[in-house]
């Protein structure tokens, strides 16, 4: 458990060293702004487009830094060392994906009722929009890091991530934006958030695994 | 004459395969056109129009073999990717990566037809209706599947990377399938054809569709046993550069 | 000869895209198939005449 | 302590790498691995560091086979590679303290056998090329393994250095140690009790099953 900490300490710095946090952000902020200001010229800003591009926004941008989860640690041998220390694979890719998701999704989702305020969202049904993010969205970088080990070693991987990976983020968006937009007309299908969460849940249980075969067949 | 093998796993040597492909290719050409020809002229010319759809209906006979071809093929390209990454065959990886093009182009023909038969009956080219966002979900995992064989080499260890993407690509299609099912069942139809026979469409067009669905099946057989034959040669034409120049 | 009534077009046009969409698949194969067939012969030359 | 191989082959991409390789290794030995490029030498090196499996044979230290137990493979066996395993924007201090924290152990600075005292506060992307491996060697007194395996230490080092690394594998090997070492230099003077392990290219490749 120690090693545990010290390690999930130590991938916490070598995140934040690699800027994750601010340039996941700004990345952000621009697409809701760019896509939101198209949607106003063309005379389109309800509710609704908001939070089809709230979801669609955290999707892409919890891809940014994932190119760099493994293939950073393979090329400077770092990888080497946790496959011979005494943790198992999947707990290291468990910490790094927690990590990423730190860094990457919940600096996002604190920002969203500063956003959704103002278009007319009211705050307690944007608090409640982001309960259900926080408890949905780890399964996206859990997820994304099927897509970082299958592109290991690859040049200019990055594209190739997002075909593969921006498809399985399906479900879960699905999920999501029907209940966000249920949310926000004040409905409450209690059948919907147990499913997506089931769903975040068993993608969070599942994941570490196939990621830990996946990094395997590098070592072949 | 094919001699009877004891194994079907002794069509996993690419030598066996292609010796066995070889003979059964032209049989299978020969059947694909006398059954393709024979169903779609039935199809076309001698069913009557349906009461409701008019003669709409004759799209049926195209629109149902390749959407059944588009999600099986994805399912043969697991079911082969599973088998690679258990007991290495070669010719089963092969299969996988020569089927996937004809499924993506199987996927288009479905999403086209229905798009075309949609809008006389619907009123509508595209609708965000479940089955048809389902499809457009199979188009996507098709075209991530095909780009990681364009992305990298040929190698097995390419081979493993797509298998495992093509499982995970599975699984995320049929939670996604049932995600869009989930708040409505849509305006498609039910399924056309089902083992309970009492949901199944009228006898007179059954039978010719019956015949479409075989002879795009073996239309697939064949195209799939060529791409294999033609990928297996193209190992064989690396592996004697890489011996010739050392 | 080709009159499906009201929905001539519609049923014509389906039938047309399908075909050209397939025969994509068909022409790509069998051009690959052809191609390889004749690399591999002329490798076989090549490979006898070195010995 | 005694590590043994019988008749290991390995393959890469499906190609077979170095077959038929036996070798026995006692304590105190240090044992050199010789051939051209692209022989095998790290690869067979990453075989015994339990990264990759051997196609054939067996490996197994005091008679016990590790090809399936990676206790043995941590308790017994310290690896490093060509790279050294570093982070550019970490303090050398802070790299040390990784690696204390991911083994369990610690760097003894009283002794500090790779002389790292002076550049403690330094950040790595500022090292030298030499200092940078100094630091990665550094990894092998902190955890203080068995079994060696070394993958070109002596790369980017300089004289000094290189005697410094020399001095620690004689202690080590007085220890009773095994030292495993894929270089092209024997920078150990030759004493009786080094092995020499040469690869060879496998002579009758195996059939491929597309030919």
């Amino acid at each position: 458990m120690k090693l545990n900490f010290h390690l999930l300490k130590y991938e916490l710095l070598f995140a934040l060293a690699n800027k994750g946090i601010l340039l996941s952000t700004s990345f952000f902020i621009i697409l809701i702004l760019i896509v939101g200001i198209g949607f106003g010229q063309i005379g389109e800003s309800s509710e609704k487009t908001l939070l089809a591009i709230i979801w669609i926004a955290i999707s892409l941008s919890s891809l940014l830094s994932i190119k760099t989860m493994f293939q950073e640690d393979f090329d400077d041998g770092t990888l080497d060392l946790y496959v011979l220390s005494n943790t198992s694979i999947e707990t290291i890719i468990f910490i790094k994906s927690i990590v990423h998701w730190i860094t990457t999704n919940l600096p996002i989702i604190i920002l969203i009722p500063l956003i959704s305020f103002p278009l007319g969202i009211t705050i307690y049904h944007s608090i409640l929009i982001c309960l259900v993010m926080l408890l949905s969205t780890p399964a996206l970088s859990f997820i994304s890091t099927i897509g970082a080990a299958l592109t290991l070693g690859e040049k200019g991987g990055n594209l190739l991530i997002s075909i593969f990976i921006l498809p399985t983020f399906l479900p879960i968006i699905i999920f999501g934006m029907k209940i966000s937009l249920l949310i926000a007309n004040s409905t409450y299908d209690i059948m919907a958030h147990l499913i997506l969460f089931a769903l975040s849940l068993i993608c969070i249980a599942i994941t570490p695994f196939i990621t830990s075969l996946i990094i395997k067949i590098h070592y072949t | 004459m094919i001699k009877f093998r004891k194994n079907i796993w002794e069509f996993a040597n690419p030598n066996n395969f292609l010796s066995i492909a070889n003979k059964i290719v032209p049989l299978f050409l020969i059947l694909t056109i006398i059954t393709l020809s024979v169903g779609l002229v039935w199809g076309l010319f001698f069913t009557p129009e349906d009461y409701r759809q008019g003669s709409s209906v004759k799209i049926i006979f195209i629109h149902v073999p390749t959407a059944f071809l588009a999600i099986n093929i994805y399912f043969m390209m697991f079911l082969a990717s599973i088998i690679w990454l258990i007991r290495r065959h070669h010719v089963s990886l092969i299969a996988a990566k020569s089927a996937a093009l004809i499924g993506l182009i199987m996927t288009l023909s479905a999403i086209l037809t229905g798009a075309i038969w949609g809008k006389p009956i619907w009123g509508t080219y595209w609708a965000w209706d479940p089955r048809l966002t389902s499809f457009a979900i199979l188009l996507m995992f098709y075209l991530g599947y095909l780009s990681i064989w364009q992305a990298m080499k040929f190698s097995d260890k390419i081979g493993d990377l797509s298998s495992w993407l093509c499982i995970v690509g599975s699984i995320f299609a049929l939670l996604s399938r049932y995600a869009v099912f989930f708040w409505d069942q849509g305006l498609h139809q039910g399924p056309s054809l089902s083992l309970d026979k009492e949901e199944n469409i009228d006898n007179v067009f059954y039978f010719p569709l019956i015949i479409c669905i075989i002879g795009f099946v073996l239309l697939f057989l064949t195209l799939l046993l060529i791409r294999i034959k033609t990928e297996i040669q193209k190992r064989k034409i690396n592996i004697l550069l890489n011996a010739r120049d050392g | 000869m080709l009159d499906f009534g009201k929905y001539t077009f519609e049923v014509l046009i389906s039938y047309v895209g399908t075909f050209s969409l397939v025969s994509i698949v068909i022409v790509s194969t069998y051009f690959d198939a052809k191609k390889v067939k004749k690399d591999l012969k002329n490798l076989n030359i090549d490979i006898l005449n070195d010995k | 302590m005694n590590l043994i191989g019988s008749s290991l082959s390995c393959k890469r991409d499906g190609k077979l790498i170095f077959s038929d390789l036996s070798f026995k290794i006692k304590s105190g030995d240090v044992c050199f691995i010789k051939g051209p490029n692209g022989s095998g030498k790290s690869t067979l090196l990453r075989l015994l560091a339990g990264f990759i499996k051997a196609w054939t044979g067996k490996i197994s230290l005091n008679n016990k086979d590790i090809t399936n137990s990676n206790d043995i493979i941590y308790n017994n066996f310290f690896y490093i590679g060509h790279s050294n395993s570093l982070k550019n924007y970490l303090t050398v201090k802070q790299q040390i303290d990784f690696w204390e924290g991911v083994s369990e152990k610690k760097y003894n600075l009283e002794a500090d056998t790779f002389n790292l005292k002076k550049i403690l506060n330094r950040r790595i992307y500022e090292c030298s090329e030499g200092q940078k491996r100094r630091l990665g060697l550094s990894r092998l007194s902190i955890d203080n393994k068995k079994v060696l395996l070394l993958d070109e230490p002596t790369t980017s080092l300089d004289i000094e250095n290189v005697s410094r690394l020399k001095n620690y594998l004689k202690d080590h090997q007085k220890k009773g140690g095994i030292t495993i070492v894929a270089s092209h230099e024997d920078f150990i003077s030759s004493n009786n009790q080094n092995i020499i392990l040469t690869l060879n290219p496998p002579k009758n490749r195996e059939r491929d099953p597309f030919i």
